[in-house]
């Protein structure tokens, strides 16, 4: 599912997007995530730059083979399928977060960018705007 | 066959505690348990209200409450201390209050902490569903 | 002899420390919600003061995609089998 | 003097995250800032109650908040999709829903989520109100 | 302020109560520790033997010297006060929360029995009733 | 240039982690809430990662019965400061 697995380097410039959402929180034990996302959709559909940082628990939102729970909890998983269709093609991940947790892109439903910590921390000083779920 | 009394503190739709909830009490009515009651505290006390209107290809689950109410008998009690403060009244209430409207009626019903009390004397088990 | 049950992540591990306090010997551990994260290898040292007494609620595992990936010593129980540990146990006490 | 969003996830009285965001409101526009809107999503939007009634000797949060908009002209802004779930609803929802009550009145506005991202346009800062 | 500072002894019997309550939330942040001093106080009220243990960050609810925050938030301190009152006398501490914290009973407004992990596992087994907050 | 806010005690470490992973040298952090417990000295390794750029909103310490406890290197701020910060930062970013 990778187009690129390596760690951002550290001379890559980060440009600037019209809002950062970082995701921490996991999926389906709250609506955390779903209405960080809810939050990023509708920026895109406004026409804004908008891009992903999975932090924490949030890294598990990306977790390939979720599905609805019982009684039909949507989750999140297919939200983030539509990701694309609004535009939302930078996706980043905090690579910490993923070690920590045993997973590796190749468990992921999509294409990530890894940051270590150094460019965690340029990605989101780079940014105008940023909000955390 | 157990009688259970349910202790739900998780709000509707922000985290998953309120559905578990819903989700076990059907689960032991369906092995022949009986569900005595649910008391509702914190913001649980959300998944009273007559307001709610989630999605409709989401749970309601304040439906779902009124439900095992019918079919089971299940006492729905929702604290009034804490429903006071976070916004949910019954009839009664509202009246007291001074307010043209109300969000709770039966078969949920306002009561103090002591009927918790009750519950956890009376019943065989009590199990707490959490933010 | 007392059942527990969590409904948190590893991340709140000052949460699982509190609850390693009070587990007893014929205690049983039940990972609900987005405790089932617990249950993955990578977590193991979350679990570790518990000795094998846990289980993961299957359907939750589920929808987290997290079959298949769990640890071999937690085991699996649907709704049905918690309210059986609920029966079973004469106590239950949430974590959260 | 610098204009100021604030965005408020924390259900009244179950958190100080409200709280906070009030007494930052109050000393934002005493040092003679704007504060232009506040957002209220997730939990927060129950802060928008008009059947909130806290103990006498509590604040009253939905009355703060609705004294900085008399005040200082602040827009409370509740986000609608968040609102009805929970339930929160205006006149006008409360009859597309075929409700008789309704808990949500100005000047507290339902609102998408576009007005969020106005908001964090329109504005010098935005900061966060969270559990 | 302590009449008895020294850990439970491991052969000391543990009566059971009608109700436990353990408190792990932290005061003033949010109000999980007030509505759990409630349900204490309705129980005792009630005529229930209750008791309580503090674990985890709950050891900061009986800080001395906390006060109402502003705009009259009423934090747990005063109500932690009336305890006595309402004939509960029990207090625990998980006293490795409080060492944690680094803070000693010297700290405290109340006098608490420290517990380590063994006798608060019995404590705990030892009650028909417990809820936590 | 940029402000955090933090409103979560040290216990949820995993939030004190990914603050850390974001800070940067220019940042400063403000302890709100129940994240004023961060102050105290016993936690000060949860700190350490935002060397000395520290600051705790005083009434929100006031309540706790804080005061006179705090580390040294942790400055104190009334509300009035909290704006005032707000001000000098061109952006914030709340953790919870």
């Amino acid at each position: 599912m990778q187009d690129d697995e390596a760690a951002l380097a550290a001379d890559t410039p980060i440009a600037p997007l019209d809002l950062l959402v970082i995701l921490r929180h996991p999926p389906h034990g709250s609506s955390w995530l779903r209405e960080g996302v809810d939050v990023a959709l509708v920026a895109a559909a406004f026409g804004q730059s908008v891009g992903l940082l999975f932090q924490g628990d949030g890294v598990f939102a990306l977790v390939e083979g979720q599905r609805a729970g019982p009684l039909g909890q949507k989750g999140t998983h297919a939200q983030l399928a539509m990701l694309e269709m609004y535009d939302i093609e930078r996706l980043w991940v905090s690579a910490s977060a993923l070690r920590a947790r045993g997973l590796t892109p190749a468990d992921l439903m999509l294409p990530v960018q890894l940051l270590e910590a150094d460019a965690l921390e340029r990605l989101v000083h780079a940014q105008p705007h940023t909000l955390l779920f | 066959m157990l009688s259970y009394a349910l202790l739900v503190h998780a709000a509707p739709y922000s985290e998953q505690g309120a559905l578990s909830a819903l989700r076990f009490a059907q689960a032991a009515v369906a092995q022949g348990h009986r569900v005595s009651s649910v008391f509702f505290y914190r913001d649980g006390v959300h998944n009273a209200s007559t307001l709610m209107a989630p999605p409709q290809d989401e749970v309601h689950l304040a439906e779902g409450w009124r439900a095992l109410a019918q079919e089971h008998g299940t006492e729905l009690l929702v604290c009034i201390a804490a429903s006071l403060r976070r916004g949910l009244m019954n009839a009664e209430e509202g009246v007291r209050h001074g307010r043209e409207a109300h969000n709770l009626e039966p078969p949920f019903v306002l009561t103090g902490l002591g009927q918790l009390v009750d519950a956890m004397q009376a019943n065989d088990r009590v199990i707490t569903f959490a933010p | 002899m007392m059942l527990h049950l969590l409904n948190r992540s590893p991340q709140f591990d000052g949460l699982y420390w509190d609850l390693s306090e009070a587990f007893g010997a014929d205690d049983h551990l039940l990972l609900i919600e987005d405790a089932c994260y617990a249950a993955l290898p990578a977590a193991a040292a979350s679990l570790a003061a518990f000795g094998g007494r846990v289980s993961v609620l299957s359907e939750d595992a589920e929808s987290r995609g997290l079959l298949g990936r769990l640890s071999d010593d937690v085991a699996l129980v649907d709704m049905a089998g918690f309210v059986a540990l609920t029966a079973t146990f004469p106590h239950s006490l949430s974590w959260f």
